[in-house]
């Protein structure tokens, strides 16, 4: 209870206050993508983390909930603000399709059934050029609200801001809950699980269609203050970073999934200076987190602060 | 803590803040400061990576010779792995952050797309390196190209096969951006250029073998020539599987390939008679003496050889053009004034580049037409310029 | 329409076979830790390319090859040394993180030490297609396959004839026993890299005549070998072998027949069905869940 | 016998093969209300095998089972959960990521009548399963001992503990039916005094409980009936006693060691 609430204020305060410390507006942006991606990794988090089901193609649900915000204004003609939601439902009904074969699957053979369903989104956004626009993108009208035109890095920083802190007040709400005990017993044993009877197979789906509507949120949301979106945001490469964000910043723990998604969009921005250097040196550190705080930052250093008593 | 660490901790962080102010300070220098955000690793690293070395070499180049206008050229360069969204927090970076006066670069039509807004919205030019024709048609105020746009390249392709008086064309192309891309330009512009598109074939950016796609071609009924857009080591596969499977009708491969890396790749045996629409750089020897792109090309050449001991490709050209247009319409604005450099730019006449003769217009933020590309076929492991 | 199959068949076996030597790479790491090394495709990145700068170095074609399986093993080697053995006893999805990271690494010091460029090498045996009722056969193609068929014999005999093959396969069945009963099987582990780089760097150095090389062509090969492990059945040696080869013949008829832009799909949907009805992949251990 | 029509599970004439092996077959008990029923046998008599089709685990490929008169022969283990049947494990299947008392919560699962919707957005009716689960789960960890343990993470509970935290578990579900299985394993004389309480308390309650155990005092001593399997098969059945004095039994299965222990009952 407490811990619940001591994230959330914190991560209040900090969505609240950094904006003080920014000597200029990219850091509106850089921040912004920050929390949009963490929204995605927080999802994904409840996929991984607490229900213990890994997908390598969350990216595919970004990309359907990106791609919806083009297309829903293009084919029917819809204001683009009403295809966020839209987008989410997409993404939660093909999710559930999806899921419930897939979901049969257990460690590395579910890893490769969601591979191949993320490869299949990205296929369809590549191939079908007439509807996508292919590999070079495809434009995001502008949105509007109320006759207010929705533009510049500070409102998205206070859009999506806001999002990460709903995103993650759910994602910790499921944990403290029912339902999220019985993702986690699942995650310990599923035998155990069914026989204190927790139906598997519907939390399992119920989590993966979680995840997807998260995904798809953070894909609508990151389309929109891009106003622009290629196949790459669904790509394997991007289910990849998700998956690390979530391991590196803890698995167990949704702040993990914020700290993990800030380190890996804030890497490249810092390394610019390493020019050539900067892959070998991301891989490296990757590397390194991963050996010396294996549960992953948040975790970690909380295991380190409690064996060090202040 | 005693007071000397206390000390020790005071000076430390004096020193912290002192070289945070170091840039601030170096601003009184005034370097023109120019922003370039490239696809230097990542799939699209083939383009990206001569643009980067070649944007380097020409403003050292430059400050070497004084700067412009007295003033010297800073490079800002980021790498965007060919990913639209890094390059779209890249180009606000570079305008919000590192105020920049102008950019050259989005080495991809993707990335450019992305980018696009950040500098329209800050009004400040934005010189791009990618062969989309949307990048430039319908024209925003401050976004140019560079690059003949795929388009033209499916154009003179096309008039090619014509004059063979062949009309029946089959496509192979990457499902990168820059296949697909020129692919769908080529099915737009084939009615009006007479041409009959009787099979349409893709592989994947890393596919390793296309004799699949080319069996299914050679048995398609009526082919008469073969068009293969891509770029990267795709066309060097489909050109040596060509010649694997003997197929003996023309082959044309696209501007994606101009390098004579090209024909290493493929083979000189295998590449032997495929034509491509090129920039007069992959020829700059054979031009008449009196073309007056010759010098610029020769130049360009040699340099770019001579600084990174790799075969010269049209991508860095594009670099090249990218900055000297820029560079020239600085002096000529004498100002770095958004608006007024965009003007200047766009009165762009009678440049003459690595990619041709430039002639820009507000309707027109290319400049380029279609003689700019020539017609050049692989003989014996070398480019030769095809009269046309 | 039969020369047609048999092009199809050949491109199929020849691209295969490079996925069978990957997903044996991945089994046999897999099979001693648990681990799914995604820095596989690394090695076969590093067998072509140190090969072909060897090469441009003035050395025979031989030695470079036989450098470029060392640098990979090397690098194997200090892959588990410096990453995977301070980090055990972490959970399986940590080791994998690991993996890739070392993957971006790997990737990021190629392109530095190398370049960004694509690289071909000569064929071994010339490049002139050996014609075969119909179908246009590149000689290389027989070095690829040949090649590996010899490292799944070579394997076959170490881990059913050898004693330290045997540790292996006992390292493999149930690590714990194996220790137990004598077996050191951190060196085991250490093997297991050691002998996929070499097998990665093999497939390298035979692909690269076909398909060039460039810094980056590790990543997709990773995923399809993967991908091929996955429907032989993880952990299977002869899954892996199957699995490629499969995929390989399921893209290039899938390409030759269905739809060039969409034939990974239809191999991944093939995948898919298969893994539906066979959850533990075609050669998979089949086990009763014990409670 | 089997099949009497006031048990409250029964199992009738079940076999299973695993790939043409024959693990058991023509096996059947029934479990009346109220009464302790033990299972025993050597190792690889079939126990945990038929433990776990009467579950739901595994399928039966032949026999039926029916609990309260339904027929539950293909019922997944959480319908028969929801049904009134619990099990706990040999080998412990205790969620140990959780602390103790998380463990028992998640036992609760069936009682707690939460949506989803509500559990995201943290309803009333969220809040209100949350705390009804919280205080029966504290009260079952009281009446298995281990209240003290309640937020210590299950990982680091002693062995013994942890098969009471099992137990516990499935007591919160609120069972009809429940088994056990070798619920004093590794327990020193102290403990396994502690459950054999336990295992009574429960059955006075009026519970079914089934038995898997190997402590042949413990088996004397509480159950009312008793059904000797081996090597799959049916060897014998019947009171204590009655078990005790069979000669097949003694043979097959007990020994020499084993007719001294059961004497000594």
């Amino acid at each position: 209870m407490s811990a619940r609430w001591a994230t959330l204020i914190i991560l209040a305060v900090i969505i609240g206050t950094i904006p003080w410390f920014f000597p200029s507006g990219f850091y509106f942006r850089v921040a912004a993508l920050i929390w949009v991606t963490a929204l995605a990794a927080v999802g994904l988090q409840i996929l991984m983390g607490q229900a213990g089901q890994v997908s390598l193609g969350h990216a595919g649900f970004v990309g359907i909930g990106a791609y919806t915000m083009a297309l829903g204004p293009k084919l029917l003609g819809l204001d683009v603000l009403l295809c966020l939601p839209l987008g989410a439902a997409i993404a939660g009904c093909v999710a559930f399709v999806v899921g419930r074969p897939i979901l049969r699957l257990k460690g590395h053979y579910l890893a490769v059934a969601t591979l191949g369903f993320g490869m299949l989104v990205t296929m369809v956004l590549v191939n079908e050029v007439a509807l996508t626009g292919g590999p070079d993108g495809i434009r995001i009208p502008r949105p509007e609200l109320l006759g207010w035109r929705i533009r510049g890095g500070e409102t998205f920083y206070w859009i999506t801001g806001g999002a990460l802190l709903i995103g993650v007040w759910i994602a910790l709400n499921l944990q403290a809950s029912p339902s999220g005990r019985a993702l986690a017993a699942l995650h310990d044993s599923e035998v155990a699980a069914r026989t204190v009877g927790i139906d598997v197979a519907a939390h399992k789906l119920r989590a993966f269609v979680i995840a997807a509507v998260y995904g798809s949120v953070a894909g609508g949301l990151l389309a929109l203050m891009n106003g622009f979106v290629t196949p790459d945001a669904a790509g394997f490469l991007a289910s990849i970073e998700y998956v690390t964000m979530v391991v590196i910043g803890g698995l167990a723990s949704v702040p993990g999934a914020v700290v993990g998604a800030a380190l890996l969009v804030l890497l490249p921005q810092t390394l610019t200076f390493l020019h050539e250097y900067e892959q070998a040196v991301i891989g490296l550190l990757i590397m390194l987190f991963m050996i010396f705080l294996r549960a992953g930052i948040v975790p970690g250093l909380a295991a380190l602060l409690r064996r060090r008593p202040a | 803590m005693g007071i000397a660490s206390m000390l020790r901790r005071g000076a430390l962080a004096l020193g912290a803040a002192a070289i945070v102010a170091l840039p601030a300070l170096a601003q009184r220098n005034d370097p023109i400061r120019i922003g370039a955000v490239l696809s230097v690793t990542g799939p699209a690293s083939f383009l990206g990576d001569p643009e980067d070395k070649t944007l380097r070499l020409y403003v050292n180049r430059i400050n070497a010779a004084g700067g412009v206008n007295g003033r010297p050229i800073q490079l800002i360069v980021y790498d965007d792995g060919g990913d639209a969204n890094r390059a779209r927090t890249f180009a606000t970076r570079l305008v919000e952050d590192d105020r920049v006066v102008a950019m050259v670069g989005g080495t991809t039509t993707g990335t450019t797309m992305a980018m696009r807004p950040v500098f329209e919205d800050a009004r400040i030019p934005f010189i791009s390196l990618a062969g989309g024709i949307e990048i430039i048609d319908p024209v925003s105020p401050y976004t140019f190209k560079t690059p003949h746009t795929d388009r033209m390249a499916c154009e003179k392709i096309f008039s090619d096969v014509r004059a063979r008086g062949l009309s029946r064309v089959a496509l192979i192309s990457g499902t990168d951006g820059f296949g697909q891309s020129m692919r769908t330009q080529c099915q737009r512009v084939a009615q009006a250029a007479g041409i009959t598109i009787v099979a349409d074939e893709q592989y994947g950016p890393r596919d390793s073998d296309m004799t699949p796609q080319l069996t299914r071609i050679r048995n398609t009924q009526g082919v008469e020539a073969v068009v293969n857009p891509g770029f990267g080591q795709g066309p060097a596969i489909v050109t040596r599987n060509y010649a694997q499977l003997g197929i003996r009708l023309p082959l044309y491969q696209s501007h994606g390939v101009a390098s004579a890396q090209f024909i290493q790749l493929a083979t000189p045996q295998a590449a032997e008679g495929v034509r491509l629409p090129a920039a007069a750089l992959l020829v700059a020897e054979q031009l008449p003496a009196n073309d007056p792109q010759r010098q610029v090309l020769i130049d360009y050449k040699t340099a770019f050889e001579r600084e990174t001991g790799q075969p010269v490709s049209t991508f860095g050209g594009h670099a090249y053009d990218g900055l000297m247009i820029l560079v020239e319409a600085i002096k000529r604005a004498n100002s770095t004034d958004g608006t007024r450099l965009r003007d200047a730019i766009r009165a762009t006449r009678g440049f003459v580049g690595t990619g041709g003769v430039v002639n820009m217009s507000a309707t027109d933020h290319m400049g380029l037409d279609l003689s700019a590309f020539r017609m050049v076929e692989i003989r014996n492991g070398q480019f030769v310029l095809i009269g046309n | 329409m039969g020369a047609e199959l048999l092009q199809f068949l050949v491109s199929g076996l020849t691209v295969g076979a490079v996925y069978a030597l990957v997903a044996l790479g991945f089994t046999l790491i897999y099979n001693a830790s648990d681990v799914v090394n995604f820095a596989q495709g690394e090695f076969v990145m590093l067998g072509g390319m140190v090969t072909v700068f060897a090469v441009a170095a003035g050395l025979a074609l031989p030695l470079a090859a036989a450098l470029a399986i060392l640098v990979a093993v090397a690098v194997g080697l200090l892959l588990h040394r410096l990453a995977i053995e301070p980090a055990r006893g972490a959970s399986a999805v940590t080791l994998i993180i690991i993996t890739i990271g070392a993957s971006i690494f790997l990737r990021g010091v190629a392109q530095i030490v190398f370049d960004k460029q694509f690289h071909q090498l000569p064929a071994f045996s010339g490049s002139d297609p050996i014609l075969l009722a119909g179908a246009a056969i590149l000689p290389q193609s027989f070095w690829v396959l040949g090649g590996a068929v010899l490292v799944f014999l070579g394997l076959f005999v170490f881990l059913e004839k050898t004693l330290l093959g045997k540790a292996v396969l006992a390292t493999a069945a149930n690590r714990l026993a194996a220790r137990l009963v004598g077996v050191d099987t951190s060196f085991v582990l250490a093997l297991s890299f050691g002998l996929s780089a070499a097998i990665g760097a093999l497939a390298g150095i035979l692909i690269t005549p076909i398909t060039l090389t460039s810094f980056d062509v590790g990543t997709m090969l990773a995923l399809k070998g993967f991908a091929a492990a996955m429907l032989g059945g993880m952990g299977s040696p002869l899954g892996a072998v199957v699995g490629g080869l499969l995929l390989g013949l399921l893209e290039s008829f899938a390409a030759g027949t269905i739809s060039s832009a969409y034939k990974d799909a239809v191999a991944f949907v093939v995948i898919l069905a298969v893994l539906f009805t066979m959850p533990q992949g075609l050669f998979g251990r089949r086990s009763v869940e014990r409670v | 016998m089997t099949g009497r029509s006031d048990a409250l599970l029964s199992a009738e004439n079940i076999g299973i093969s695993f790939g043409g092996l024959r693990a058991l077959d023509g096996v059947g008990f029934a479990a009346r209300a109220g009464e302790i029923l033990a299972i025993i046998g050597p190792n690889g008599a079939g126990k945990t095998t038929l433990f776990n089709i009467v579950s739901g685990l595994y399928r039966a490929t032949e026999g039926r089972i029916t609990l309260d008169g339904k027929d539950v022969t293909q019922a997944p283990p959480h319908r028969l959960a929801a049904l009134g049947l619990s099990r706990t494990f040999q080998n412990l299947q205790v969620f140990f990521r959780m602390t103790a008392l998380e463990n028992v919560m998640a036992g609760r699962h069936l009682r707690e009548g939460s949506s989803l919707f509500a559990d995201l957005f943290r309803l009333p009716r969220a809040r209100r399963a949350n705390a009804a689960t919280r205080d029966a789960a504290m009260a079952l960890l009281e009446e298995v001992g281990l209240a003290d343990k309640a937020e210590l993470p299950a990982g680091s509970l002693p062995y013994g503990a942890l098969k009471r935290l099992e137990i516990a578990r499935a007591l919160a579900t609120n069972p009809r039916v429940l088994l056990l299985d070798e619920p004093a394993a590794g327990c020193n004389p102290v403990e396994t005094e502690e459950i054999d309480r336990l295992i009574a308390q429960v059955a006075a309650r009026g519970v079914a409980v089934v038995l898997i155990e190997h402590d042949m005092k413990l088996v004397m001593r509480i159950s009312r009936h008793v059904v000797v399997l081996n090597q799959g098969r049916m060897l014998a059945e019947g009171t204590p006693e009655q078990v005790r004095t069979n000669p097949e039994v003694i043979a097959a299965y007990l020994g020499t060691h084993g007719v001294k222990e059961a004497s000594l009952a």
